[in-house]
């Protein structure tokens, strides 16, 4: 029995963990790569749910709406780094920060008068709806499976992507120095505006993959940002190595800490202490976490810079 | 000059620097007597610029020790060497790019005066600082851009500030990495000359790959080669060492020797 | 020869300060050309404008008989321009391997281009070094990578911009040699450097510029027996 | 040929007069607000005070020591906190609470930053941020101050000195007095050597370091500085809404803070005062009008962001910058 | 008075949006069913967002009450919010109806003569499915809420009426929205029954996460009425049928006046009334007829206070007085999601669970 419920944690992490790993991955390419602090990701990550969410309600199949959605919010990704994004390119960090706080403020309003204020509803697929029984007397969901095997699937691609290919070189050289590559032949514009799009395919495709577990709703694009952020600084910005382990970190120590930390108070302590300061704990586990990573190696597990 | 009987103002004992699998410095020793001006040179990733970090602070060395002025200072932090009189330039000019030239060398000169955490008097008012650094700024040849900012001096322009920087310190040893690189003839010039007169008020750890300048400069010369100190010598001794001709100088040494010898007499 | 790169009449400015006062510059198909002169003086400048990099106010800049002053520097870059940055400018979080591989091209047919081997076999230090990330140099081993880098596309035009910055003496020899072979082979350079006997012996014509004009122009034997020049505009 | 010789940037100059001007304005609203029976807005411009100084605090690392701290709110709540907490066991004199809300503000961001500090940018950024959350979820697990519920003040700290605190007016004074104090003070401190050295770092640590000064202890100091401050804000917000939660230590709380030094301008004396003006009033006016006012507020942001990339404040500089420009190009024709 | 000033103060949006809309749009049916007014006068709904944040809850109570002089106040959903406005609202002396928060500080120890329930207590749905699930004969039940007080006054007036053994009770944060963890630990605890408190968008992915993992074929679901009520349905569909569910309300709840509301609600807005809607609409007709009694006087606060005790109006849930503590004493029952015979999923009342129930904090109450 035991093992099981370990076992199945263990999956949860693991499942949690690559879905903010395929968040974490566009956010620290756009990052680390073109030196963009990107709080509207989170909002590609909405957009891209909703969108996912309405095809598929409108034409009654998942994959078509996935599939669709995926292809509409990377159109919507490229027009939006088009207008806007770009030109924050070139600025320091702090006005990244704030031009994408508006485009995030924007998005949510604009969401919330498009579609209204009540979640949209996103079921999985038919085939994946129920449990499936890894063997005997052990169930688990078809559907986080399936998140898991697709993780996984984006994490080797995405490797490959950018630490063996010539356009991976080129856009990492145009981060570190944009005018030099351009010097060199790159055609940066394009190169960046590739990577933001594969960066909104990302988040689309993680919205869509989550919206069946999660509600698509306003909003959920932030707290789910700052799990990423969380991600992309113990992994070390840039890293998609490090992005991936600590995508895994964060979601295995997050769901551990929500099962173990309660269980672990209330063996020790009074249950009202234990019932208000288990959760509070569990909590702030992930944070802790980045703390101490960040204490013992100041630039993350993984520093793509030096 | 014989430096060989008192104590050096800084010895390095032994020093290893290991990045990884690669030892940039691998068991260097060196001395730099009081008041000489001590070239080092070696070729391209001899690791000169490695042992000057480890020197100043920037890196903690792997293992050795180095003492200043008989003080093992392998462990104090960089600041405090600053103020024990140990100041260097950058290879790669770190200066403040945004800030006039003016502040560049008053912010370098604030750092003499003790402790900055002052909270209430304004710091324009030390009219003698500000008057420092002008001169400073025209020592190093920078009078007419004392209220540029920084970052719009030329490439040339912006070593003369880094090495203005490290004068302000007035520090007992300086280390100067490559402070001629960048520089034009004419530039280059000058600054030997300042060294020139540097030399009677201080002590000099210099690293150039400007043999005509080193050769007219250096009292003793060390030649570092893969991490390690293969020869220290009095200038011509070097310039005659087949070894080192043969990893560093080629046979430019030879013109540059002859270059420094017919100056010297015509001066 | 044809003329390979043409400036004529050629102001830059950075913000509201103008450095370059109606510059002037020919290279023809297969020469070594000099700029030389004083710190900031414009040489930088001169070719930041060529590049594209600080756009001209005016003037004209033709590259392989084409119109350049309005293009973007990638544009240009891949027309066949490329350039040993002043100060290296080395990608950082690239290795050393990959610097040199990621803009790899071959844009000018020569019978040897330039490969990964060919740059390893002129600095084998690259070699011994090729899985360091590029910060992880030594400044002249940087200086070596940025040449390399250049070379690696190709050029119709190669620049550099005080290029044996920070080299060893042997190491400088060796860059000499290379430019003279690489001369031989009729690769057009355009060299900027403080070692003027060094250019008079490799470079074809040469030109002298003080605060953003030309003062002097001419060729290697004319620029060797007058001196004064020298002392004049570069203060050797 | 020479660039024009440019100002230091390293001068803050408080500007007497306009600086005056701005006080009496400022002081006068009460009554202006009592005249046109509109003395329901006397507490908001106290709450955007309260804010400015929050603001002015953070802008005091970020703007001019280079620290992006993404965990200011945690400070103004500490600060709150320490306010509700005495309240709680009944020490409601502002003498004792104000100041122990600094100190105990003061001692979080010593704490938080001596850890900090050894990170550098989004690092620190992002490690400012848990320590902020670990902070948010101390006060949600701690049922006796509320928890998660926060705790409403069953009164406002007494200050003595014949001034009623509960009375709006009478706050406000209080809060625009220690506003112009610790403003004038930060404005002192900028000018003076240590603010100098503070802006070095911002510019060049390494060659700070390498000129001498112990960065690391300067960092410190600075942090800790804006750490009290920040928690004064607190202590002042918990008065002015008479109600502590954690809610107001959340990291979008932090992020608001940030917008706002970032809307005023980064690293500009003004930056922190202009840009909570801005922001709250911005709110307050587009609240009114629709719900969906934060569309509105972001189009406004991205605005001013993209006119203005370095705040409000360097709008001046960027308009006499775009007007030389075309004053200049005509110039530029004549061949 | 020529008109009564209502500030609706409700959460318009973020994740429990769908429950302040429903909350606004109940109130708005009951002043358009009176042409615009309440209680025979004009009436003039101020619709303000608290954006689930008490400190914004807290900045827009002040204008209400200071600048808009607001006559009373209604709409809060979440009780952490409730508390933090509850005390400028009592200080300035203005009536608050509550149309969900009923957190049980205000029913006890705090209770305040400003404060009436048109809801109910936090504790009662809860006790309801105590009762139901005890008297079902479940052995092991699971609990889950979300770390707020409600969610722990929840799990508390659960265990007041159910005897059985608790063999798991966690509680997890309120922007949680995967369950991925608990539902392991829940199969792992062997229980035969759940309970889950969780309001808006967090009940309705608990519930497709449970159904996902499948524990839906080990144990019944049980939840409050608002963790089954028709947004939740609609969000989640088919794999809800089966769920038991408390509520004070039902949309077939057989009385007039709740058949008028439930047909002007779905002529109005195009789907089916939720919980907060009904307790919205019951507010204001409850806010009507205070105004009624007093005559439009609204400077007689005594009057109103005496009005809106004596509750004279048709509440949809029938029978309806209020305690000596200003909340409720009314019937609760017990829903089943059943699928309709036109296939359409939706609540179905199956029974009376409590008939007169009053909440257990009244004793605590001197007022
Ligand atoms: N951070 C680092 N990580 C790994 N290797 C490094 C690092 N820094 C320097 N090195 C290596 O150490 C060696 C010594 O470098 P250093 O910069 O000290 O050389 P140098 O003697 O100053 O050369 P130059 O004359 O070219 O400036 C070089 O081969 C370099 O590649
Ligand atoms: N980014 C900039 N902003 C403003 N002025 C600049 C900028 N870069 C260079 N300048 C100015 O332009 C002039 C020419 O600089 P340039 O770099 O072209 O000189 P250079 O001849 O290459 O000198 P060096 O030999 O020192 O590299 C100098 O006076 C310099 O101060
Ligand atoms: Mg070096
Ligand atoms: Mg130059």
């Amino acid at each position: 029995m035991n093992t099981i419920l370990i076992l199945e944690q263990l999956l949860n992490g693991l499942q949690f963990g690559l879905m903010l790993f395929l968040l974490a991955a566009g956010l620290t390419l756009v990052f680390g790569i073109m030196d963009l602090i990107n709080l509207a990701h989170g909002s590609l990550y909405m957009l891209g749910a909703y969108l996912i969410a309405t095809i598929a309600a409108a034409s009654g199949s998942f994959w078509l709406g996935l599939a669709a959605g995926t292809a509409a919010t990377a159109v919507l990704g490229l027009v939006l780094e088009k207008t806007t994004i770009q030109r924050f390119y070139k600025r320091d960090h702090l006005s990244q920060v704030m031009g994408t706080f508006a485009i995030l403020l924007m998005a949510n309003e604009a969401v919330r008068m498009i579609w209204g204020p009540q979640p949209l509803q996103l079921s999985p697929p038919d085939a994946l709806a129920g449990p499936v029984e890894l063997w005997p007397g052990f169930f688990y969901s078809a559907y986080r499976l399936f998140i898991i095997a697709m993780g996984l699937l984006v994490a080797a691609v995405l490797y490959v992507l950018i630490t063996r290919t010539r356009i991976g070189m080129q856009v990492r050289a145009g981060a570190s120095n944009r005018e030099m590559a351009l010097a060199m032949g790159a055609n940066v514009r394009w190169l960046f505006s590739g990577l933001f799009v594969f960066g909104a395919v990302l988040c689309a495709l993680a919205g869509g993959l989550l919206g069946p577990l999660l509600s698509v709703q306003v909003g959920m694009g932030e707290s789910i940002l700052i799990l990423a952020f969380v991600v992309v600084v113990i992994g070390g910005i840039g890293s998609i190595r490090g992005a991936l382990l600590g995508a895994l970190l964060v979601g295995l120590v997050d769901t551990a800490g929500r099962t173990l930390i309660p269980v672990l108070f209330r063996q020790l302590m009074a249950p009202d202490i234990a019932a208000s300061a288990g959760p509070a704990v569990a909590s702030i586990l992930i944070y802790v976490l980045m703390a101490a990573v960040l204490f013992f190696k100041p630039s993350g597990l993984f520093p793509a810079r030096g | 000059m014989n430096t060989q009987a008192q104590a050096p103002l800084l010895d390095v004992v032994d020093l290893v620097k290991q990045f990884g699998g690669l030892a940039a410095t691998n068991h260097a020793n060196l001395r730099v007597a009081q008041g000489e001006l001590h070239a080092l040179i070696g070729p391209n990733g001899a690791g000169k610029t490695t042992l000057i970090h480890q020197l100043s602070g920037a890196l903690a060395p792997t293992a050795g020790r180095i003492l200043f002025q008989g003080q093992d200072i392998t462990a104090m932090p960089m600041h405090q060497r600053v103020h024990a009189g140990l100041a260097r330039s950058y290879q790669i000019t770190s200066i403040f790019q945004r800030l006039t030239v003016q502040d560049n060398l008053a912010l370098a000169l604030q750092s003499r005066l003790g402790s900055s955490m002052r909270f209430f008097r304004p710091a324009r008012a030390e009219r003698r600082r500000y008057e420092q650094a002008d001169a400073l700024a025209a020592q190093v040849g920078l009078a007419a851009r004392l209220q540029h900012t920084a970052g719009a001096l030329s490439h040339g322009e912006q070593r003369q500030l880094e090495v203005g920087m490290v004068l302000a310190l007035q520090p007992q040893l300086m280390l100067l990495d490559e402070p001629l690189a960048g520089m034009g003839a004419e530039e280059s010039e000058r600054m030997v000359q300042l060294l020139l007169a540097l030399k009677t008020t201080s002590t000099v750890l210099l690293v150039e790959h400007d043999m005509d300048a080193v050769f007219r400069l250096a009292d003793r010369v060390s030649v570092l080669v893969a991490g390690s100190v293969i020869a220290t010598g009095t200038p011509e001794s070097i310039r005659a060492d087949a070894q080192v001709r043969q990893a560093y100088l080629g046979d430019e040494g030879s013109a540059a020797m002859a270059a420094a010898a017919s100056t010297g007499v015509a001066r | 020869m044809s003329t390979l790169l043409e400036v004529s009449q050629l102001e830059t400015a950075y913000g509201h300060s103008q450095v370059l006062f109606g510059m002037q510059l020919q290279i023809a198909s297969g020469e070594v050309a000099t700029l030389l002169g004083r710190n900031g003086m414009g040489k930088t400048t001169t070719v930041r404008s060529v590049l594209g990099l600080t756009p001209a106010r005016s003037g004209q800049i033709r590259f392989r008989g084409e119109r350049i002053e309005q293009l973007s520097p990638d544009r240009i870059a891949r027309m066949g321009m490329a350039v040993v940055p002043e100060g290296r400018q080395i990608f950082p979080n690239l290795s050393v391997r990959e610097n040199l591989q990621a803009f790899a091209a071959k844009r000018n047919q020569h019978a040897q281009p330039w490969t990964l081997e060919r740059v390893y076999a002129l600095f084998p230090r690259l070699q011994e070094r090729h899985r360091h990330m590029g910060n992880q140099l030594s400044g002249g081993e940087q200086q070596m990578l940025a040449i390399g880098r250049a070379l690696m596309t190709n050029p119709y035009l190669l620049i550099l911009d005080e290029a044996t910055e920070g080299l060893a003496p042997l190491i400088r020899e060796e860059i000499w040699h290379c430019l003279a072979a690489l001369r031989a082979q009729g690769q057009t350079i355009l060299v900027i450097d403080k070692y003027v006997q060094r250019l008079i012996a490799l470079a074809d014509q040469h030109t002298l510029i003080e605060r953003g004009q030309v003062v002097w122009q001419g060729p290697s034997e004319a620029l060797a027996s007058q001196p004064e020049l020298w002392q004049r505009y570069i203060g050797v | 040929m020479p660039a024009l010789p440019s100002a230091s940037i390293l001068d803050h100059r408080l500007q007497p007069v306009p600086a005056l001007l701005v006080l009496a304005a400022l002081a006068a609203l009460p009554s202006l607000f009592e005249a046109t029976d509109y003395d329901f807005y006397t507490g908001v411009a106290s709450r955007m005070l309260i804010f400015a100084l929050a603001a002015t605090s953070l802008n005091l690392v970020l703007g001019f020591g280079g620290m992006v701290s993404f965990g200011h709110a945690a400070f103004i709540g500490m600060g709150a906190y320490t306010v509700g907490i005495l309240m709680q066991s009944g020490s409601t004199s502002a003498w004792l609470s104000w100041p122990l809300a600094m100190l105990v503000g003061a001692l979080c961001a010593a704490v938080i930053g001596a850890i900090s500090l050894r990170t550098r940018g989004v690092y620190f950024i992002m490690i400012t941020l848990a320590f902020a959350q670990m902070l948010f979820y101390l006060m949600v697990s701690l049922k006796p101050y509320g928890g998660e519920d926060g705790m409403s003040l069953m009164q406002r700290s007494d200050l003595g000195l014949g001034l009623d605190l509960s009375n709006d007016s009478h706050f406000y004074y209080v809060v625009l007095a220690v506003f112009a104090l610790v403003f004038w003070a930060v404005a002192r401190l900028l000018n003076a050597r240590f603010g100098h050295v503070l802006q070095g770092i911002r510019e060049n640590e390494t060659r700070m370091r390498a000129l001498g000064f112990a960065v690391y202890r300067y960092q410190l100091v600075a942090f800790t500085l804006s750490g009290a401050i920040a928690a004064l804000a607190g202590a002042l917000l918990a008065n002015q809404s008479s109600y502590v939660s954690p809610a107001a230590m959340q990291w979008s709380q932090s992020g608001m803070l940030l917008i706002m030094v970032i809307l005023g301008g980064v690293g500009y004396l003004y930056g922190g005062l202009l840009g909570a003006v801005a922001f709250l009033l911005m709110e307050e006016v587009l609240i009114g009008y629709t719900i969906h006012w934060q569309l509105y507020l972001g189009a406004v942001l991205l605005l001013v962001v993209l006119v203005a990339p370095n705040g409000l404040l360097s709008l001046p500089r960027t308009l006499r910058r775009c007007a030389r420009a075309r004053r200049a190009a005509p110039a530029q024709e004549k061949p | 008075a020529d008109q009564v000033k209502i500030g609706l103060l409700s959460t318009l949006s973020g994740p429990g949006a769908a429950l302040g809309v429903d909350t606004r749009d109940g109130f708005n049916l009951a002043v358009k069913q009176n042409n615009g007014m309440l209680g025979g006068i004009k009436a003039e709904v101020i619709v303000v967002d608290d954006q689930q944040n008490p400190d914004a809850a807290k900045q827009t109570t002040d204008r209400l009450l200071k600048r808009d002089k607001v006559d009373f106040m209604t709409g809060v959903v979440f009780s952490n919010i409730m508390l933090a406005v509850a005390p400028p609202v009592f200080a300035n002396k203005t009536y608050y109806i509550s149309s969900n928060a009923g957190p049980s500080q205000l029913a006890g120890a705090q209770c305040n003569p400003y404060f009436f329930s048109a809801s109910y207590q936090n504790d009662n749905l809860h006790e309801a499915v105590g009762q139901t699930v005890q008297d079902r004969g479940f052995k092991k039940v699971a609990l889950l809420a979300p770390n707020y007080p409600a969610g722990k006054d929840a799990l508390a007036g659960f265990k007041r009426f159910y005897k059985g053994e608790v063999v798991l009770e966690t509680y997890t944060p309120l922007q949680q929205l995967d369950y991925g963890a608990e539902l392991s630990q829940m199969r792992a605890s062997g229980a035969d029954a759940v309970y889950i408190f969780l309001p808006g968008g967090l009940g309705v992915n608990f519930i497709k996460q449970f159904n996902g993992a499948g524990l839906g074929q080990d144990m019944t679901l049980f939840g409050p009425g608002f963790s089954a009520d028709e947004d939740v349905i609609s969000a989640v569909g088919e794999p809800m049928v089966g769920m038991f569910n408390s509520s004070l309300w039902a949309h077939d709840l057989d009385n007039a006046a709740n058949k008028r509301f439930v047909a002007d609600f779905q002529k109005e807005y195009g789907r089916l009334p939720t919980l907060y809607a009904a307790q919205g609409y019951d507010a204001a007709q409850l806010i009507g007829s205070a105004v009624q009694a007093v005559g439009g006087d609204m400077k007689d606060k005594e009057a109103i206070g005496k009005a809106l005790q004596a509750a004279q109006f048709d509440s949809v849930r029938g029978p309806f007085t209020f305690n000596t503590n200003h909340y409720p004493i009314q019937n609760y029952y017990l829903r089943e999601v059943v699928k309709g015979a036109d296939g359409k999923v939706t609540n179905k009342l199956i029974g009376t669970v409590f008939e007169n129930h009053a909440d257990a904090y009244v004793g605590e109450c001197k007022m």
